[in-house]
């Protein structure tokens, strides 16, 4: 069991290098609050319909690991419980890294998923990959926890490019950064 | 150059008569006379006063989001519903003022398109022409950037003034003096979004504790006094989307889960007004009827509200669109009629006249046209309004 | 019968307006080759195959002519017969006009259209309109006489968006300037 | 900002426990362990050497011309086929360098977008972070555009300069000097398009009057001396793709009524090679078979040739795209294969590994990838190739 504040100051650390203390503390405030609005809640398989974009009929992109299930390059891969925009995994880069070329958001906002095989909620953090147009690959938008922009740690329809050297947006990861339980 | 031309013209016009050998001979035709020429240079102007047919679509255009636009749309015409279009560059936000006759613009350019020196501009756009008559510098690269939200960008003082949201993540507002071509003032707006038109001069906006904070300017622009009212926003459980629908200074909000909530900003200070009521039930919902799209709230001149509804609502679906509008009176608080869309639609306007169309934007781009007191569909637009439409705005 | 001496003097004068001299003499040059190096040819039928684009299912326009016949916001009208690019008549212009906000190129090259009404060749210059962004609208690619870029005034892949402020392109114009021969 | 951040973290540390306690028990699950934290911010890099499978798609982006792209495609690999974009703004022109390890895009931006002040710019990439290394700015707004030709921006003096195309419309090139970042100089090319590197170090084009122009340039880019061979282009009756299939420095054209044609560019001067020959014909044609496409030409690295065919042969018809591609051997001359394509495509490349595979650009925007022996139909990489794939370019 990792305490909040362990954790909170774990993620402080990663963060900050290469961002300024304001926006570090702008992420962490994302972040506790992020993962605070969340419920937990099922991965809905409608979530698969057209609304959410359908990944463009992209081959399936697998974990190869039991305990991370689900094609990658779906719209309903379940990390993606609250993501909005092009897929990373289809960009040239993964469901945690940008494609070469573009600098990932040091700020961000954050959801919390629950992945089907262990059960567990995972805290997800959106990080977009900035500096290269739209990717146009594996359009998604999935909206389980999205608040309106009065929470903007709990609003996808930011452009989170922000904190980087260019605001230009060209696709979103979902990066595991934690548990919201154990 | 000159000699360039001129020489391709000796080599060729030899040439030209062998291409004049091939021509069909015109005796045996009913047409006596040629087409005329046609004058060059020609460029079209839009009329100093739009129909009433007429609105503006922002296409968000998510494969090029740097190259946003807004089409200007006659919803009359079948054959030529595009009329021009405007540049709503990088998550731009856009107004429109009769009274100015101005299209504005609130955009971000790079230096080398993606990469560069950043610079945010207000671009203000003359109606007739559609073409640019100036612009405002933003400094400081802050210019919020989000899918696009008309309460971004606002009006106040008479549409004297401009209001745009700034977010980097830390949140304030810059008024602009439109004439003056200037930033006159900056607010900080610590834990709030959105902009709402408050009173003559001023705005309010909703904030994460829930409350609801409004300022009122002075005439320099400057923060004159400001009130926060409590609990008027229950974030978690009935949240509203940010887009109302405006009746005057009143605002209709419709909530994720379909609850009607007027706020009345006439006054300097944002109230929620009394008697929130919801739109209900209806069969055909696998689980429940919701709100869903991007603008999901309309009304006509009369005051009757449209909202865009999904038939598949549940936690995370008010923006997969909708199926059909519902039309609620919010003097009787009493849903009046549902109205069958097409296909699944993600915004929804109305024309301003007596007889008003309802304007649907599709999730597939295409532009329906219906008559909302009967909900008969009229006629479709195709994809006039460009890629990815989201929103209408009817001037 | 104009002399083509008569029909290019005229041409120069009417262009002359707002250009430089040299675009003019460009211009007078392109106008020239354009109008010698086309044999005069039947519309294709088969042009109004997706190769050539198909005006993205937009509602006909007529000109109201029964002597102009066709769908101006069809690839298959008589007077597209060489043009590349999006319609005018589906982006706020008409087939001899641009769309507000854009600039109409001085320089552009010129085909030959056989109008199937009179069965006259007419002289058809498609003028681009700049300064806005891709149209969008009724994208149409036909190639009735085009030829290599080694000559210029008779190839159409060139962005004819010169001698205007800026070279962005919006659409392209099929506008009347002449008839071959009478 | 830092306050307003402070608070929000006060504000709901508290709530956060409650989301916690939502959370699902673990002790019934089969893992023990929760996956892992992943890094923050991680990106990606391209190998030092490129696989022989990976190759560079241009999608000309015709919604937004303005943001065009270079598209890097391993067409090795189904699931993951797009490894990273570059940048390729308005009418853009693509260079690929394994010995530079660069990419080079000359390109031209407005200061607003689509308005204001023009540069032009040769941007120089890393082709392993895919991040600019540098740009050589182009004075006078001339850079020529087109839908993208590769012979209007190309190496010479051993990749160690780039030749690039101008036209207002009076037609240059300029010089330069990658290593320095500078211009070194410029040559009048009047009635002369398309640049073919030729020698060491110079360039040939082919003129208005169906004659090639040859350049041989000096040690400071300036040219020392030029030639005209005249009558070798019939522009009328055989106009050749400006766009040949490369065998070291010899050039492989094809007319648009599938006549062959190869040109020697080894010397100071370009040579045509004697012996042109015709595809043929074929059945299954109306009216006959020519070549149609955007890029329709191509070779393997053992130097057998690949056209792209249209069924639909006639005046006008060579940039429709085609349904088959036709295998030729030079040197016996002859047709010796028809593969079928599963589309009508409009550009086709070959791997240069010793198993070539044939890659295919549809009109749809899909990329198919055959074996080039059999003909046989292996992978399809979906719209790897962005909007409107229309070059294939294997480094």
């Amino acid at each position: 069991m990792i305490s909040l504040d362990k954790w909170t100051e774990r993620l402080t650390r990663r963060v900050a290098r290469g961002t300024s203390r304001r926006s570090t503390l702008a992420w962490l405030g994302a972040t506790i609050t992020g993962a605070a609005v969340f419920p937990v809640l099922p991965v809905a398989r409608a979530a698969s319909g057209s609304p959410h974009g359908g990944g463009g009929g992209h081959a399936p992109i697998s974990s190869g690991n039991p305990q991370d299930p689900g094609d990658q390059a779906s719209c309903d891969y379940w990390r993606y419980c609250a993501i909005d925009g092009f897929l990373c995994s289809c960009c040239g880069g993964s469901v945690s890294t940008c494609p070469p070329g573009t600098e990932m958001s040091p700020i961000t906002w954050v959801g919390t998923c629950t992945n089907p095989a262990d059960k567990r909620a995972y805290v997800i953090s959106y990080n977009d990959c900035c500096g290269v147009s739209s990717c146009g690959q594996c359009l998604c938008n999935r909206n389980e926890g999205d608040r309106p922009q009065v929470r903007p740690q709990s609003n996808n329809d930011y452009n989170w490019c922000l904190g980087t050297e260019s605001s230009i947006y060209n696709c979103s990861t979902a990066v595991i950064i934690g548990v919201a339980s154990e | 150059m000159k000699s360039f031309a001129l020489a391709l013209a000796l080599l060729t016009s030899g040439a030209s008569f062998v291409g004049a050998a091939f021509a069909a001979p015109t005796a045996t035709v009913p047409f006596p006379k040629a087409l005329a020429e046609e004058p060059i240079p020609m460029v079209e102007k839009l009329p100093a006063q739009w129909p009433a047919s007429w609105i503006l679509v922002h296409d968000f255009h998510f494969n090029s989001i740097l190259d946003g636009r807004v089409m200007i749309i006659d919803t009359a015409s079948v054959d030529r519903p595009v009329r021009g279009m405007v540049r709503a560059a990088q998550f731009a936000n856009m107004l429109a003022s009769s009274s100015r006759r101005e299209i504005l613009t609130s955009e971000t350019f790079y230096s080398r398109l993606t990469q560069g020196v950043r610079t945010d501009v207000v671009s203000i756009w003359d109606m007739v022409t559609l073409l640019p008559k100036g612009e405002i510098v933003l400094p400081g690269g802050k210019r919020q950037q989000s899918v696009t939200y008309p309460q971004l960008f606002q009006f106040t003082n008479g549409q004297k003034w401009a209001l745009v949201a700034n977010f980097t993540p830390a949140q304030s507002v810059s008024v602009l003096d439109l004439d003056a071509r200037k930033i006159i003032s900056e607010i900080d707006l610590p834990g709030c979004a959105q902009l709402y038109p408050t009173g003559v001069r001023g705005f309010s906006s909703f904030c994460a504790d829930g409350s609801l904070f409004s300022v009122a300017l002075g005439p320099d622009g400057k923060a004159v006094t400001s009130k926060v009212v409590e609990n008027v926003h229950d974030i978690d459980n009935q949240p509203m989307f940010g887009t109302p629908a405006w009746q005057g200074q009143t605002a209709w909000f419709v909530s994720y889960r379909g609850r009607i909530q007027g706020f009345d900003f006439s006054g300097e200070v944002g109230k929620a007004l009394p008697g929130a009521f919801d739109l209900g039930s209806a069969e055909g919902a696998a689980p429940e009827w919701r709100p869903g799209g991007w603008q999901v709230i309309a009304n006509d001149a009369a005051g009757k509200l449209y909202v865009l509804m999904s038939p598949n609502g549940r936690e995370g679906s008010h923006k997969d669109g909708g199926t059909e509008v519902w039309v609620a009176d919010p003097a009787s608080k009493t849903r009046t009629a549902r109205i069958a869309l097409r296909s699944v639609a993600l915004a929804i306007g109305l024309t301003k006249d007596a007889k008003p169309n309802l304007i649907v934007a599709r999730a597939d781009g295409e532009i329906d046209v219906h008559d909302a007191a009967t909900g008969a569909f009229l006629r479709s637009l195709g994809k006039a309004g460009g890629d990815n439409p989201i929103l209408i705005t009817v001037p």
